[in-house]
């Protein structure tokens, strides 16, 4: 079989189910694959691992991605597994915050940063906040691996992803109704994420195009059967977890959550979903994710093929 | 081959340099002959960088660091204040105060120094990695969280250090007091503690190096949007490489002189050691 | 009056390769004002008896008291000054810094200590030495500084290993008469151990001699040389016989080798 | 006040028994219980604001033992009572097949083997090095003073990048770990071995000279014995940074296995009894290391006859 | 033949409080198998001298050579024996370790260490205490091991510094019986530092007397004893016309204080 490796952006959960499903299944062995799944971490940057020759693909942010691209290493989004963004901020009800317009000033809010931040910081510049402290902006706290900033009310607001850090502020035994959150869907500054990414140059070489679509076309198999599939999806990412760390519910509830932002994806990128994404970071004010509108940043050649 | 024969001919050529400055006595030329090991350990860096075209990403050169130093140096001095100077430095000398007051109040009691220095080296033993977190959880995400990371740190080496140095006289020297029947306090202070100031500094100089990667390493745990550690994490996502060897330099330059510093009050303090007098 | 008695008392050392009678049976009173030299081949054990007199060693047999209480309480007391057979310096301090240090000790006075500090560096010819610190002096200097820090705070009982081991004849003749004159003016208790039979004569009011394995007491020497001893006393007849007895002591204790 | 006890005092012979107990578990017993009894102090002040939240929140004021109970036994608490670490302590190590994923003995394992590794690495690396520097005048004055720079370069900084570096050439697994922890490991083995190789003294020194000894010979017969006791006690310091080396070393490395994954992924739930239970482990696998240290060290300087 | 020539020798010690004039112009020369003592006042340099000698010290000015060769070459050669003024015994080898270490460098067998170390513990007197550790032996014990040590491997010139300081009149004279049935039988040069005036004319072809402030030499005296020397040898005349001469000379070197 053809050797080939898949970089994650963060560790073993049911955000990846469906390359776990793809593996677990044979999907990718039916396409003659051999992929070896690589677990991410905070302080590991995909696109590194990617320019590093660590990996031949990558899930990683479309931010992050044009962000690298600016700074030289051009990488290209493949293919586009997830439609709609699952990032939000939680704030709890008793720190008053009603509206994101308004309400924010002088507030604490938890981000995070290793390139996660820069849908925050773009959204902060389209309500035209600082983010440098002082009462007329926001005071920005690096967030780390958990919710505690919340629990422990050292800030306003955290940001959660809706399958993840959202069910575990629940799970602490805060109920929904002591809680406000702003999904970046709903603000309209929502960007793509968990997206596939190679390096251009790789685009070039026929066999490992082949390879490619090969795997697009199989990732893709086992994004719709996790899709259908959300407990044995689950059940699958909770058998490949090393750790063992991992607990069943938790997993379950976060692979029926992605699946919502799968759901209207067939793995080819949407234009529209693109240009929306280059606005939201263009419109950075000041200090804005990108300086330019990127080119070549995305490729719609793997999934053609791989989906036609 | 060109390219590894040019590196081992630069690295061969420094190092006979060195040899012939080697020779003259003065704390000059132990300057210089630092200096030309390092500046030839970023001359090779340059050279392979260049030779086999590492990619940027992957690690940057010696110049782009240099250049992304100098255009960044407000930004380094604001993050070299609130990690260096506010959570090591402070960690640290908190923490070597409470681990020497602490090596005497046990040292009067042989019944706690049986009972504490096991669960001492137990607890030195706690990687820094999993206090973090609860460091911060605890003291919040500014500096406070880093100091105390750092007072955890270094107490134990420090402590350890001191209580065997307290015990470092030899039986004469006891013995002697003894005749004198010195109170417990005159010959702590007369005796004891000076016996055990090689060995104390032994503990604050290993630990001066220690409450750096403390002080740094707690910022990936939550921290304000500054900080060398906070920087270090978030330019390695924005794959701001020069950036994040430029920190890293700016640390490796503050621990070095950190260090020197407290070897040079070592110097001055044990004068009278052996190791001092050569 | 009985300042130091010992009775029956025997110290055994454990050792790797089985055990050390350093002192048998040891038997001995020393009044006030004595003034008393040990003498005895090497390893005999006159260190270690001198040790357990200042409580630096417990005996392992028989009774020992000094001023009439146990010798630890005595210390307690700082009833002893003590020269030990190596100078022992503490090397963080200067020659100064180490005479002054009983004294800081027990509280002397800033002035007082200064005063007495330079008295017994005169008084042992280490004056202008003072500054130096113990590393930077020849061997016999740094001897002759731990007599004067064990000179410095007037003891009543005086503990001497050797003192005079590492001098030459000229400076130990001076500090011999210096040493009388003290112990005669002050009325203090000696306990002396050399190995020059002319300089336990000379000294001494009684001279112990001493035999090893074990070690023991095998002779004790009265000597009825008066107090008052100008260093012609050692040409007299009496100083010959005395040191004559001693030597046949000595060669006693060699005599089973 | 008290005095310092003159030799022959501390020799004071006590039954055996007492002795044993005096010298051996007792004091340390007295200290544990002492540190749990703060310990369940801390936890009860720490857990009882969420406690209170959580009554408040649900409307039912809590009467003072139900308060304690209920800040002995949450699931995720600021600090975790010591009987929850101790239960998860057990679970992990004796609750679990020891080739299972959630066993603390596998995880333990895991972790342990680089740190072996990478601590035989690290100080023979600090030994040689000190031994050149001792003999050498330019090692002296050049190497010192980069070896301290080293020390200070944050390596959990780098540590994601080593491995990035050193698995784009192939090395994974037990190697990249090893070699951070051999990178924390040399320090405190160098600067103790360059003390302790320098602590004879002059005269020590000078018989060897009027021997014409060599240096090799001046090194085997008095430079490495006086050593001894400095190299133990810096074995002992660099046996730990080993250890906190490989965990570092694990904690970006795809969080796989280990228990620096354990601790992380620990983190990222918020699973504190998790965190703890991976700390408790850790902690005691290095104070096992430092004891088989020890003991070594005592038999060493027993057949040396430096112990007395 | 000459072996050690000392012209203008110089050595200068910076101190914290000015610099210390250890040695200043000495002029020397010893003859092969000369038995040659040192004795002044204590600091008077002649532990620095017998340091130079054997290459410990660097002259600050003046020049010295052994055997025809500067001293650090002749050190290589592995010319000297050397005891010092402290017994300086290794604390984690055992006596017999101790006085093995030097054979061990030198490269002897392990059959011919055994038998020199047995050899030399016999000389001075500590059979069966070669498995002792050296802190649980006395002080004299220590320094007959440290001179065991010094004589166990047969070097052509010996340097001693006060070996016999620590021990008692009788093994001092059994032990300088040894030593110098030693040096006529194998023909050694001896460089020999005591305190004792009858010590250094029973032992010595010649005795240099030293003076301090500068370290300087006041007298070589040459003495016409003969080289077998019965112990007897020390009532004659001639002998107590030496010592004469020398506790003149050491008076000189006292006189200006
Ligand atoms: N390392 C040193 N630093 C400074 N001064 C020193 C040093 N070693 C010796 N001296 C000084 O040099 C002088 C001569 O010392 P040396 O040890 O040679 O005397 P010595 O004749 O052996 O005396 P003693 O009989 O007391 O051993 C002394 O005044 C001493 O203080
Ligand atoms: N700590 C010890 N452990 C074992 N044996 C010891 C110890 N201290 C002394 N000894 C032994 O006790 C005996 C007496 O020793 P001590 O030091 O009292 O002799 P000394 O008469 O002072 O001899 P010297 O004149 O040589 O100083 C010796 O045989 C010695 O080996
Ligand atoms: C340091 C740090 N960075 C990011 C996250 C958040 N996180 C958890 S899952 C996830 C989605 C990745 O695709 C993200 C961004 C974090 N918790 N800590
Ligand atoms: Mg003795
Ligand atoms: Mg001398």
């Amino acid at each position: 079989d053809d050797a080939l490796t898949l970089q994650l952006k963060w560790v073993t959960q049911a955000q990846f189910g469906g390359y776990y499903v793809a593996k677990d299944k044979g999907f990718y062995k039916e396409e003659g694959l051999d992929v070896t799944i690589l677990p991410g971490g905070p302080d590991i940057a995909p696109v590194q691992v990617l320019a590093g020759g660590g990996a031949d693909v990558t899930v990683e942010w479309m931010p992050a991605a044009l962000a690298a691209r600016e700074k030289g290493l051009p990488i290209v989004n493949i293919a586009q597994p997830f439609k709609s963004s699952g990032m939000m901020l939680t704030c709890l009800k008793e720190s008053g915050i009603t509206d994101p317009k308004t309400d924010f000033k002088g507030k604490t809010l938890g981000v995070w940063f290793s390139g996660n931040e820069f849908p925050f910081l773009s959204w902060m510049a389209h309500l035209g906040l600082p983010t440098e402290g002082g009462p007329d902006g926001v005071t920005v706290l690096k967030q780390g691996f958990n919710v505690d900033p919340l629990l422990q009310k050292q800030a306003a607001c955290i940001s959660t992803m809706t399958y993840n850090e959202y069910g575990q502020v629940l799970d602490a035994g805060i109920k929904p109704e002591d809680l406000v959150t702003f999904k970046y869907e709903d603000q309209g500054v929502a960007t793509l994420e968990d997206g596939l990414y190679v390096l251009e140059e790789k685009l070039g070489d026929p066999a490992m195009e082949d390879k490619l679509v090969r795997f697009v076309r199989a990732s893709m198999k086992g994004w719709k059967y996790a899709e259908e599939h959300p407990e044995e999806a689950a059940e699958i990412v909770m058998e490949n977890d090393e750790t063992g760390a991992q607990t069943i519910e938790h997993q379950t509830r976060m692979a029926q959550e992605i699946a919502k932002l799968t759901a209207g994806s067939n793995g080819a990128l949407e234009e529209a979903d693109y240009k929306r994404t280059v606005e939201t970071l263009l419109a950075g004010g000041s200090d804005p994710v990108i300086a330019k509108e990127p080119e070549g940043a995305w490729t719609h050649q793997i999934s053609d093929k791989a989906l036609q | 081959m060109t390219a590894a024969l040019s590196i081992l001919a630069v690295w061969l050529g420094a190092m006979g340099l060195n040899r012939r400055i080697a020779r003259n006595e003065g704390p000059l030329y132990a300057i210089i002959v630092a200096a030309i090991f390092g500046i030839t350990l970023l001359v090779l860096w340059e050279m392979v960088v260049r030779l086999y075209h590492v990619a940027p990403v992957i690690l940057p050169a010696p110049s782009a660091i240099g250049k992304s130093l100098a255009a960044n140096l407000p930004l380094l001095w604001g993050d070299f204040v609130q990690t260096i100077l506010k959570g090591a430095v402070v960690g640290w000398v908190i923490g070597a105060l409470a681990a020497i007051l602490t090596a005497i109040a046990i040292d009067r009691s042989p019944f706690l120094q049986r009972g504490l220095l096991p669960i001492g080296n137990f607890v030195a033993a706690l990687p820094i990695v999993g206090i973090a977190p609860i460091m911060v959880m605890w003291f919040g995400f500014d500096w406070h969280s880093k100091a105390a990371v750092v007072v955890i740190m270094v107490f134990f080496p420090i402590l350890v250090n001191t209580v065997a140095g307290l015990k470092a006289t030899d039986s004469l020297q006891r013995d002697l007091m003894a005749t004198w029947s010195a109170g417990y306090w005159p010959s702590l202070l007369k005796m004891r503690l000076p016996a055990a100031m090689p060995f104390i500094f032994n503990g604050l100089k290993i630990t001066t190096t220690l409450a750096l990667i403390g002080a740094i390493v707690a910022e990936f745990f939550g921290s304000p949007t500054r900080g060398m550690g906070f920087r270090i994490s978030t330019a390695v996502g924005q794959l701001n490489l020069p950036l994040v060897w430029a920190e890293i330099a700016v640390a490796a330059l503050a621990g070095t002189l950190f260090y020197g510093i407290v070897a040079l009050i070592e110097r001055r303090v044990t004068f009278w050691h052996p190791s001092q007098r050569q | 009056m009985s300042i130091i008695t010992a009775q029956n008392v025997s110290l055994t050392f454990p050792t790797n390769d089985g055990p050390v009678h350093a002192l048998k049976d040891v038997d001995l009173t020393i009044e006030k004002g004595d003034f008393v030299s040990f003498i005895g081949p090497s390893g005999c054990g006159k260190t270690t008896f001198l040790r357990t007199i200042a409580a630096l060693e417990t005996p392992t047999g028989g009774t020992l008291s000094v001023n009439g209480m146990p010798p630890d309480e005595a210390r307690k007391a700082r009833a002893y000054g003590y020269v030990f057979q190596a100078p022992g310096l503490y090397p963080w301090r200067t020659i100064s810094g180490n005479i002054s240090l009983p004294l800081e000790i027990m509280g002397f006075s800033r002035s007082d200590r200064a005063e007495r500090v330079a008295r017994v560096l005169e008084m042992v010819e280490l004056s202008g030495f003072g500054g130096k610190f113990p590393w930077q002096l020849s061997g016999g200097m740094q001897q002759r500084a731990s007599i004067a820090r064990a000179l410095s705070f007037d003891a009543d009982i005086l503990l001497m290993d050797e003192p005079f081991g590492a001098l030459d004849e000229i400076v130990r003749d001076r500090l011999n008469a210096a040493l009388l004159e003290l112990w005669d003016r002050t009325g203090k208790t000696i306990g002396f151990v050399t190995h020059s039979i002319p300089e336990a004569v000379y000294l001494s009011t009684k001279i112990v001699v001493m035999s090893p394995r074990p070690g023991r007491i095998t002779r004790v020497i009265e000597s009825p040389l008066p107090r008052q001893r100008p260093l012609e006393i050692r040409d007299t007849p009496e100083f010959i016989e005395i040191a004559q007895q001693v030597r046949e002591g000595l060669r006693e204790g060699h005599s089973y080798d | 006040m008290t005095e310092i006890p003159a030799p022959a005092l501390r020799m004071r012979r006590r039954p055996a028994l007492y002795t044993g107990l005096m010298q051996g578990l007792f004091p340390v017993l007295v200290v544990l219980m002492a540190i749990i009894g703060v310990w369940y102090l801390g936890a009860f002040f720490l857990n009882s604001t969420w406690a209170q939240d959580q009554a408040a929140r649900a409307g039912q004021p809590l009467g003072f033992m139900d308060l304690v109970s209920a800040t002995m036994t949450q699931d995720r608490p600021v600090l975790p009572a010591p009987h929850q670490v101790a239960a998860g302590l057990w679970d992990g190590i004796f609750g679990q097949k020891i080739t299972s994923k959630r066993s603390l003995v596998w995880h333990g394992w895991i972790t342990l083997a680089p740190t072996l590794l990478g601590f035989a690495i690290g100080s023979l690396a600090g030994i040689l090095l000190a031994v050149g520097i001792v003999h050498s005048r330019v090692m002296d004055m050049s190497v010192m003073p980069w070896a301290i720079a080293s020390q200070t370069v944050p390596i959990v900084a780098l540590a994601p990048m080593v491995i990035v570096v050193l698995s784009s050439m192939g090395i994974t697994g037990l190697i990249p770990k090893a070699l951070i922890s051999a990178w924390l490991s040399f320090f405190p083995v160098l600067v103790g071995m360059v003390k302790g190789l320098r602590a004879p003294d002059r005269m020590q020194l000078d018989l060897m000279h009027s021997w014409n000894a060599g240096e090799a010979q001046v090194f085997w017969r008095l430079r490495l014995p006086s050593a001894m006791p400095y190299l133990f006690a810096s074995l002992k310091v660099a046996v730990a940074a080993a250890l906190v080396g490989t965990i570092v070393g694990e904690l970006p490395g795809g969080a796989s296995a280990g228990l620096g994954a354990r601790l992380l992924s620990g983190s990222y739930y918020g699973q504190t009894i998790q965190i703890w239970s991976a700390l408790f482990m850790a902690a005691t696998l290095a104070a096992g290391l430092v004891l088989l240290i020890g003991v070594i060290e005592r038999i060493t300087l027993r057949r040396m006859g430096l112990a007395r």
